[in-house]
């Protein structure tokens, strides 16, 4: 018997060669013309203005308010199926309110943070 | 334990057990928050403060109630929550104790008259409006005395705090009543969470506060990954993450000790750096430094008692078995920090720094009586606790008090003379200081003596001596302050003593009073500490 | 594969976090060694949890990851908060920490 | 003999009534800061008040139940912390009835002294003689607890006064004298507490309950091995021998003693130092009877090199108060050759040399603090030929003087008398090391004399002040009260009236004990003896044979 | 605790039909369908591109590609051959080693979350009895998940890697939408999971056999859609590679190979998205009621499969060629306070239910629990939704997020003006007054 994630182990690897190959193939296939204009980085045409580092630039901060939200929920999210799962065997169980109950108290738990996030204005984008 | 009972169909799950009455305190402190976050949320910013205040006060004494009201039922210890939680005589007390030292570190975080507008940033907006307003000129954090001052016209604060420190509480209170290392972690996690933000929210010395929150936040981070890993290694051994299946299995295991120790060890790394026991005590003296002085003085006095509560637990249900094996390495331990603690306290020339180093001179004392796997070295840990608690309290909230045009004026420089100008507080200071020291007739004394007398009872004489020794050394910078508030003579330009406002007033009173009576009277205290084990 | 592999595995990674927070001084990537060695604990526990044959392990590793995502939010805000405060959004600048 | 059980409650309240007048006294003061006047008076007033409850204690003590075995007498206790097994339990015995004696004498004669002494700048009288008064209370509670949870306690509680005393009021250097004192006596104290939580978990082995009450301790002590008595023996001795200054414990002494005002200074050698032989007394000897024993030479050796280290140092220095302070070490040096010699003869002269060199010692303090005033400095070499100007001063210094080198006649000349010859039978060697610290004695003291008093008028001090005149220069702290009384006449005043007041009870009592000790020795011996029972070991000289 | 002692053993006991026929799939049939799939992968991606020129063509009145190929249906193919004999530039300012990986990284896993997606029923291959699907995982949709979050790292990465500020801005822009959208994809899933009891793709196409949860679940089936589509990027969230603003998006920078990996990516992604929706929602291969009979063999149902798909894959492009793009803040308040609320009312409202059904249906008390919570939840909506309209201003005057000045496209001005203008101005002052206070306070 096959362990049960090889395949996908082996779907991993062909897409990952025929990324592989195709970023390494391209500077071999392809024409080598360079000039200085085509090797700064893209500016509408105008000069580019010089970058403070090598990568890129600097990450806007204000992007990481998003990251925590994301965070947040998500990790909600990962409660949310092992509940949904087994929710039918609790109930079976005999304990389908009890269980109910406390994903109530859990939703609703998150829900006080999404509301104090959404009215302190984390949620608007302007 | 927790929700593992994921059973095949058609089984009959039992549900679990839920001791409402036992645990509403716990859940008390854990809701109101919830609701406090709900009040930040949806109430208009003037009445955000009042409110919380409040609202904040309302559950504190709740909870209390209903603690009392289940204590003095002489409740028998129950395993509730699904095994999750032990109420037993000592969580009634750490639980107590941390209840009673809330209130008064409330009380301080509250206050709005020391630092007009209180000791935390302002809400956002306001910043906002002040730079817009475009008032500019190099002080826009200063504000004019306008605390009480019409709504919607008042510096605020960031309200953000109650919620924060009634979260941290109720994590503080989990903490000490976790049955099991995993929910020991989670409130490991609830309640310094809250502190690190805490930590940054000072209105003066904003990039200090915030280096502070940084340090502070990264190496508990650290710590508490170690606590985690130790978890790991211990569930490994023993199959379960339940105190007392670690306890079972240490007891009649085949298997390789080392899993236990090294689990042990990583465990109580994560629990003394907590505490701030050297040599794990590195973040203590910034952050005591940089956080907004109140914080400081809930952090001393709360996450101390939650810390040894949590590490008298552990040892005393979990590890009091093979309490030979391990014994030598903390004795190391809590030598290292009576010594680091007494020792680098010498050469601080903060008072803020140097109650920190104070602070974990203490850690190595209560080390002590943790270390004694008697119920004798319980009570006297949890007494000691409570003690400490109090006098850190208020002298936390004296400091509070010293100010000059920069905010606090924690230099010990610049305390000299501080008896001239205000005497009353100079004399509650030096009291305090005593206190700390250990002299008779204030907790500190009777604090020491009941640890001190169970690690004697448990065979640790030379420990005691030692941690004598330290005492005579720690009670040398004490007195420094001492020395510099009575004996030198005021700089012109020195610092001012502000009047505080009733929450300060009332929350130093109250520290003052508990350390006092706690020297005096402390009769009921120690029987309270000393009214059962562990239990798990 | 053996499981102690996997232990082995998991305290390497621990310890390549541990000494990342040690000799790093970007308060970032002290954060993310921290992460690191939350994530070398989760694979310990679910190793272990194969070894013992129950599931509270893995429940563990849940637990563990929310909690690893709630440091992570409240890290975030605290290193944002500062770097507003230095009027700089780089996080590169984040070396302050002088342990 | 005491039985060993514990009285729940009430009792005398006598001693209480001791203890509290003066803490209320002392409350009373803080409130009246503002006002120095109301402010002596009410200090005088609680002082007096003292002395008379002291007065009424000494009364009220049996000296035929003393000797019938009643160990304390006006017992008081009521349970203070029943987890730990202690008890605000006061009594007294012989010993220690005469050091509260002792002290609520010396506390009013102060107060005079200090009437209207020059206090530094900013510090009020009130606050003065509420630290006076609280000290005073303290050591009540050293002198009188029955407990001995509650002895460490006001033991520790003593040095808070004290060091306010000497760090608010003292001298130049008052702020380095004050910290080296707490530290020394806190380091022992501490190293007591360890000791004294090995009792208590030692009682706890041995009866099952932890318990603090002295007399249950000592039972316990017959029980408890030579090796655990020796470890904590030694914790109390170390506290007692830096409180009391044994040799090389006794650095703290000469600072504090020097720094320290001349209120200070004498309360602080005269009476709160002798909680440190005291303790010997009362709490080695009888708690560890074993420990002692072992230890005895050891103690011995350290009390005779203090004597003639002391001595010899005392005439090498060139500051009065540091001299009188170093001859006080090499009496403690006396006391606890005394009391480490085991016998009832030595035992009884040790304790009547507590109460006597508290009076001379305290004598040559306030004689001292006058030449000060006038003077305005320390050094011996800036005083000659006072004599000439102060004749009546000269005279009080030569009494003070004789009286601390033990000339017969003299109230020290008993009790050392009784000292050499009681620690001879056991101790021989050391006794006869130890005479030669007299003739050190007679060497210091009488140069000291000399060089001051006698002689052309000499030294800037004497100089400075008679060119100045009844004025007073500035930095010169002289006494308004002693200007007063030579208005118009010369800067170097003899004493005033009030300072002859200060100085006739102590000259009084300097002499009527040296004449007649008996009263005093009547009280000690049945508790002398007692203590000698409790040490076990045959008294070489009976008591009876002592010198009436 | 103790009833699952034996929990981690998989032997073939616990095993549904799927995964047992899965298990015994010999080595070559998996190497088989592994090259089967990415082919799908690949030749979806080629059809789709061409499909969606040829349509959005139809729709603007033109005729899309027809020269290539038959009916122009090879243009995609030859464009593809094109990029990669292109020359390839790599910016001076690039970070050369992240450049190079975050294609590779962008398009494994979108091939990746393709081996769970169940195409069709059993059938027989070269004699060989197996299912249309790669590996049936009891975390299946887990798969998914993760696979198209750590897409999102390619994105970033080859925006950051680029060296340049518009693809940076990009990038983060699209990372922001992903992860955002991810939460409502997430929540939207959580329903199907609940009734299905089961997170393999295979159990729950099986779990549809009485009726497609598209009705059963309509509001998360809406949520879904709408949320994959944020999710993939596309027209009308497509604000990443808003042409008009940010010039190409994440990938200005990148020419020849590279770029066209991305591009594989995001069509694969689409593909793969598409398919989920049809697993989740359409009871994957299932033909419905009239053609039930046909679910009797595997390969109609794959073609069942494939038809849904397509009709998911003509909505893609339908929006694009029809709808204008949204505004960023929309799109985030879309997301934030729509979809999310949303979601998880109707969790609690599907729990309730569930367990209301559970418990026999006769469960008054529990009736009334659902009910009111209902109506506390949808009171608190109400007392939430009504927009802020105190004068609580927002949390931080947040000028660094990466937006265009808005004076510059509206003359007259929006009501945000304003505030963009005091942002932009004023803040500068005020803050070097803040930190000259604090340099003061130190």
């Amino acid at each position: 018997m096959l362990d049960p994630y090889l395949p996908l182990v082996l779907l991993f690897l062909l897409a990952g060669a025929f990324a592989l190959f195709s970023v390494t193939a391209a500077p071999f296939v392809g024409p080598k013309r360079y000039n200085r204009a085509k090797l700064d980085s893209y500016e509408c045409g105008i000069q580019p203005s010089p970058q403070p580092i090598v990568g890129g630039g600097r990450m806007p901060v204000a992007y990481y308010l998003t990251a925590m939200l994301f965070i947040l929920f998500d990790i909600e999210m990962v409660f949310l199926y092992p509940f949904a799962v087994s929710a039918d065997r609790f109930s079976a169980g005999g304990l389908g309110v009890f269980v109910l109950v406390e994903i109530a108290l859990f939703i609703v738990t998150v829900g006080f943070a999404y509301a104090y996030v959404w009215r302190r204005g984390g949620l608007d984008w302007n | 334990m927790i929700v593992t009972d994921v059973v095949l169909a058609q089984e009959q799950i039992p549900p679990p057990a839920v001791d409402g009455v036992a645990v509403a305190p716990l859940l008390v402190i854990l809701g109101g928050a919830c609701i406090a976050v709900l009040i930040e949320a949806f109430l208009p910013r003037h009445q955000r403060w009042p409110v919380q205040v409040v609202w904040t006060a309302l559950v504190l004494v709740v909870a209390l109630v209903s603690l009392g009201a289940y204590a003095l039922g002489s409740p028998t210890p129950v395993i509730t929550l699904g095994e999750t939680l032990s109420v037993d005589p000592p969580t009634l007390f750490l639980w107590g104790t941390l209840l009673l030292l809330a209130i008064p570190s409330l009380l301080m975080i509250a206050d709005r008259s020391v630092e007009p507008g209180g000791a935390f940033i302002p809400s956002a907006a306001e910043r906002a409006l002040a730079r817009s307003g475009g008032s500019g000129g190099g002080g826009s954090s200063e504000h004019v005395d306008r605390s009480y001052g019409p709504p919607g016209d008042a510096p605020t604060m960031q309200t953000e705090v109650f919620p924060f420190a009634l979260f941290a509480l109720g994590g503080m209170m989990a903490f000490v009543a976790a049955n099991d290392l995993l929910t020991m972690f989670i409130a490991l996690e609830v309640l310094s969470l809250p502190l690190y933000l805490m930590c940054g929210l000072a209105r003066r010395r904003r990039l200090l506060s915030q280096e502070a929150a940084v340090k502070y936040f990264l190496l508990g981070a650290f710590g508490s990954a170690f606590f985690l890993y130790g978890v790991a290694l211990l569930y490994g051994y023993a199959g379960s993450v339940r105190l007392s299946a670690i306890a079972n299995a240490s007891a009649g295991s085949a298997v390789s000790d080392t899993l236990l120790f090294a689990g042990l060890a990583l465990l109580l790394i994560g629990l003394l750096f907590k505490g701030s026991v050297a040599p794990f005590h590195t973040w203590t003296p910034d952050v005591y430094q940089g956080a907004p002085t109140p914080v400081t003085a809930f952090m001393a006095a709360c996450t101390k008692v939650a810390a040894f509560g949590a590490i008298a637990r552990v040892l005393y249900v979990a590890f009091g078995a093979t309490r030979w094996e391990w014994r030598g390495v903390l004795w190391a331990v809590a030598i290292i920090s009576m010594a680091v603690g007494a020792v680098l306290g010498l050469t601080q020339t903060d008072v803020k720094r140097m109650i920190a180093y104070s602070s974990i001179a203490h850690a190595g004392f209560l080390l002590l009586g943790t270390m004694a796997i008697t119920q004798q070295g319980t009570a006297g840990t949890m007494f000691y606790l409570l003690a400490y608690g109090f006098t850190t309290l208020a002298v936390f909230g004296v400091i509070s008090l010293v100010r000059n045009a920069d905010g606090e004026a924690s230099h010990l420089s610049q305390w000299a003379g501080l008896a001239k100008r205000s005497p009353l507080v100079a004399g509650v200071m030096t009291f305090l200081l005593l206190a700390l020291a250990g002299i008779p007739l204030t907790s500190g004394f009777t604090a020491k003596f009941a640890v001190f007398s169970a690690a004697l009872a448990d065979g640790m004489a030379p420990l005691v001596v030692i941690a004598l020794v330290a005492s005579a050394v720690a009670a040398f910078f004490y007195l420094r302050v001492i020395v510099m508030m009575y004996f030198s003579e005021p700089a012109a330009d020195g610092p001012t003593v502000v009047v505080p406002g009733a929450f300060t007033t009332m929350a130093i009173t109250l520290g003052v009073l508990v350390t006092l009576l706690l020297g005096i009277l402390p009769t009921p205290a120690l029987q309270w500490a000393s009214g059962g084990a562990f239990g798990g | 594969m053996s499981p102690t592999n996997y232990l082995l595995l998991s305290a390497l990674l621990f310890s390549i976090g541990a000494v990342g927070v040690l000799v790093r001084r970007n308060a970032v990537v002290v954060f993310m060694c921290i992460e690191l060695m939350l994530n070398a604990v989760n694979l310990s526990l679910v190793t272990f949890s194969r070894i013992n044959g129950n599931l509270d392990g893995q429940v563990m590793a849940f637990f563990v990851m929310v909690v690893a995502a709630a440091e992570v939010v409240v890290g975030l805000a605290i290193i944002t908060s500062i770097f507003r405060t230095r009027q700089s959004s780089s996080v590169d600048d984040a070396n302050l920490l002088k342990y | 003999m005491n039985t060993g059980i514990v009285p729940d409650s009430g009792g005398n309240p006598l001693l209480l009534i001791l203890f509290l007048v003066p803490v209320v006294g002392a409350l009373v003061l803080v409130g009246l800061r503002s006002n120095p006047g109301a402010a002596k008076a009410t200090a005088m007033g609680f002082a007096l008040l003292q002395l008379v409850g002291a007065i009424v204690a000494w009364a009220s003590y049996s000296t035929a139940a003393a000797e019938a075995g009643t160990r304390f007498q006006l017992e008081f206790s009521v349970p203070w912390i029943p987890t730990f097994g202690t008890h605000i339990a006061f009594g007294v015995d012989g010993i220690a009835l005469v050091m509260i004696v002792l002290t609520a004498v010396l506390v009013p004669v102060l107060m005079l002294y200090a009437w209207s002494e020059k206090l530094p700048e900013g510090r009020t009288v009130g606050g003065y003689l509420a630290l006076l008064l609280s000290a005073q209370a303290t050591l009540v509670g050293v002198f009188a607890a029955t407990d001995v949870f509650l002895f460490y306690v006001f033991f520790e509680a003593m040095l808070i006064p004290m060091y306010f005393l000497i760090g608010r009021f003292g001298g130049a250097r008052r702020q380095y004298a004050a910290v080296k004192f707490f530290l020394y006596s806190l380091l022992g104290g501490l190293i007591m507490l360890a000791s004294l939580i090995g009792l208590y978990v030692n009682s706890l082995d041995a009866i099952g309950r932890g318990t603090f009450t002295w007399a249950e301790l000592q039972q316990i002590a017959a029980s408890t091995s030579t090796s655990t008595q020796i470890w904590l023996f030694l914790g109390f001795f170390v506290a007692f021998a830096i409180k009391a200054p044994l040799f090389p414990f006794h650095t703290w002494l000469p600072d504090a003693g020097a720094e320290a005002p001349i209120v200070g200074a004498v309360l602080l050698v005269g009476v709160l130092d002798k909680v440190g032989t005291y303790g010997f007394l009362r709490y080695c000897l009888p708690l560890f009877p074993e420990a002692s024993k072992v230890l005895a030479p050891l103690v011995l050796t350290l009390a005779v090199i203090g004597i003639i280290y002391a001595a010899l140092l005392a005439v090498g220095q060139s500051d009065m108060s540091r001299l009188v302070a170093y001859t006080s070490v090499a009496h403690f040096g006396f006391i606890a050759l005394g009391i480490f010699s085991f016998s009832s003869q030595a035992f009884a002269g040790a304790t009547l040399y507590m109460v006597n060199h508290g009076l001379s010692t305290g004598m040559l303090f306030v004689m001292v603090g006058m030449l000060i005033a006038r003077g305005g400095s320390r050094r011996i070499a800036d005083y000659g030929g006072v004599a000439k100007v102060a004749p009546l001063m000269a005279g009080c210094l030569l009494v003070a003087g004789l009286s601390s080198l033990a000339l017969p006649g003299t109230n020290s000349f008993v009790s050392e008398f009784l000292v050499l010859v009681g620690s001879f039978p056991n101790a021989p060697v050391f006794t006869i090391i130890a005479t030669v610290g007299i003739i050190f004695a007679a060497l210091y003291v009488l140069w000291f004399y000399q060089r001051t008093m006698q002689g052309p008028l000499r030294g800037d001090a004497v100089l400075g002040a008679l060119e100045r005149g009844g004025a007073g220069g500035p930095g010169a702290m002289v006494d308004p009260g002693v200007a007063a009384t030579t208005t118009g006449g010369s800067g170097f005043p003899d004493l005033s009236r009030r300072e002859i007041g200060v100085l006739t009870p102590l000259i009084v009592l300097i002499l009527v004990l040296g004449f007649v000790p008996g009263p005093v020795l009547d009280v000690i011996n049945p508790s002398v003896a007692a203590t000698m029972q409790e040490v076990g070991l045959p008294d070489p000289v009976s008591v009876g044979g002592t010198a009436r | 605790m103790n009833l699952l002692q034996q929990a981690p053993d998989l032997g073939t006991e616990g095993l549904t039909r799927t995964q047992q026929l899965l298990a015994d799939d010999p080595i070559w049939l998996v190497l088989l369908k592994v090259v089967a799939l990415f082919a799908i992968g690949v030749v979806l991606t080629l059809f789709m591109i061409n499909w969606e020129r040829k349509v959005v063509g139809r729709m603007q009145h033109r005729p899309g590609p027809n020269r290539t190929g038959p009916g122009g249906w090879l243009q995609s193919l030859a464009d593809g051959l094109k990029l990669a004999f292109k020359e390839e530039i790599i910016p001076v300012l690039a970070d050369k080693k992240v450049y190079f990986i975050a294609p590779v990284i962008s398009t494994i896993p979108a091939f990746v979350a393709f081996s769970v997606i169940p195409f069709g029923g059993e059938v027989s291959i070269f004699g060989e009895r197996t299912v249309l699907q790669l590996v049936d995982l009891p975390v299946g949709l887990l798969v998914v998940l993760a696979c198209s979050s750590i897409g999102v790292y390619g994105i970033v990465l080859g925006g950051w890697s680029s060296g340049s500020p518009y693809p940076l801005l990009a990038a983060l822009r699209s990372a922001a939408q992903v992860i955002s959208y991810e939460i409502a994809l997430g929540l939207s899933i959580v329903g199907v999971v609940l009734y299905s009891g089961s997170m393999s793709t295979a159990d729950i196409v099986d779990a549809q056999g009485s009726g497609w949860y598209v009705w059963l679940l309509l509001p998360s089936f809406v949520v879904f859609v709408i949320a994959m589509v944020g999710e993939t990027n596309r027209a009308p969230f497509d604000l990443p590679e808003a042409e008009s603003e940010l010039v190409g998006g994440f990938h200005t920078e990148y020419t020849s190979l590279k770029f066209a990996l991305f591009f594989l990516a995001e069509y694969v992604n689409m593909v793969t998205v598409s398919a989920m929706a049809t697993t989740l929602f359409l009871g994957g291969g299932r033909w419905p009621w009239p053609l039930s009979s046909f679910n009797e063999n595997g390969w109609l149902m794959f073609v069942a499969f494939l038809i849904k798909t397509l009709i998911f894959l003509f909505v893609f492009i339908w929006l694009r060629g029809t709808l204008p793009r949204m505004r960023y803040d929309q799109f985030m308040r879309l997301g934030w306070k729509v979809l999310v609320p949303l979601s998880l009312v109707w969790i609690v409202a599907v729990f309730g239910i569930r367990t209301y059904v559970n418990t026999g249906g006769n469960n008054t008390a529990l009736l009334l629990l659902l009910i009111g919570f209902l109506l506390v939840i949808v009171l608190g909506v109400a007392f939430l939704l009504p927009e802020r309209t105190t004068t609580d201003a927002p949390i931080e005057p947040a000028s660094d997020y990466p937006l265009p000045p808005m004076d510059l496209t509206v003359p007259n001005g929006p009501p945000r003006r304003k505030r963009a203008v005091g942002a932009g101005t004023k803040e500068p002052a005020g803050a070097l007054a803040d930190s000259g206070a604090d340099k003061a306070g130190e």
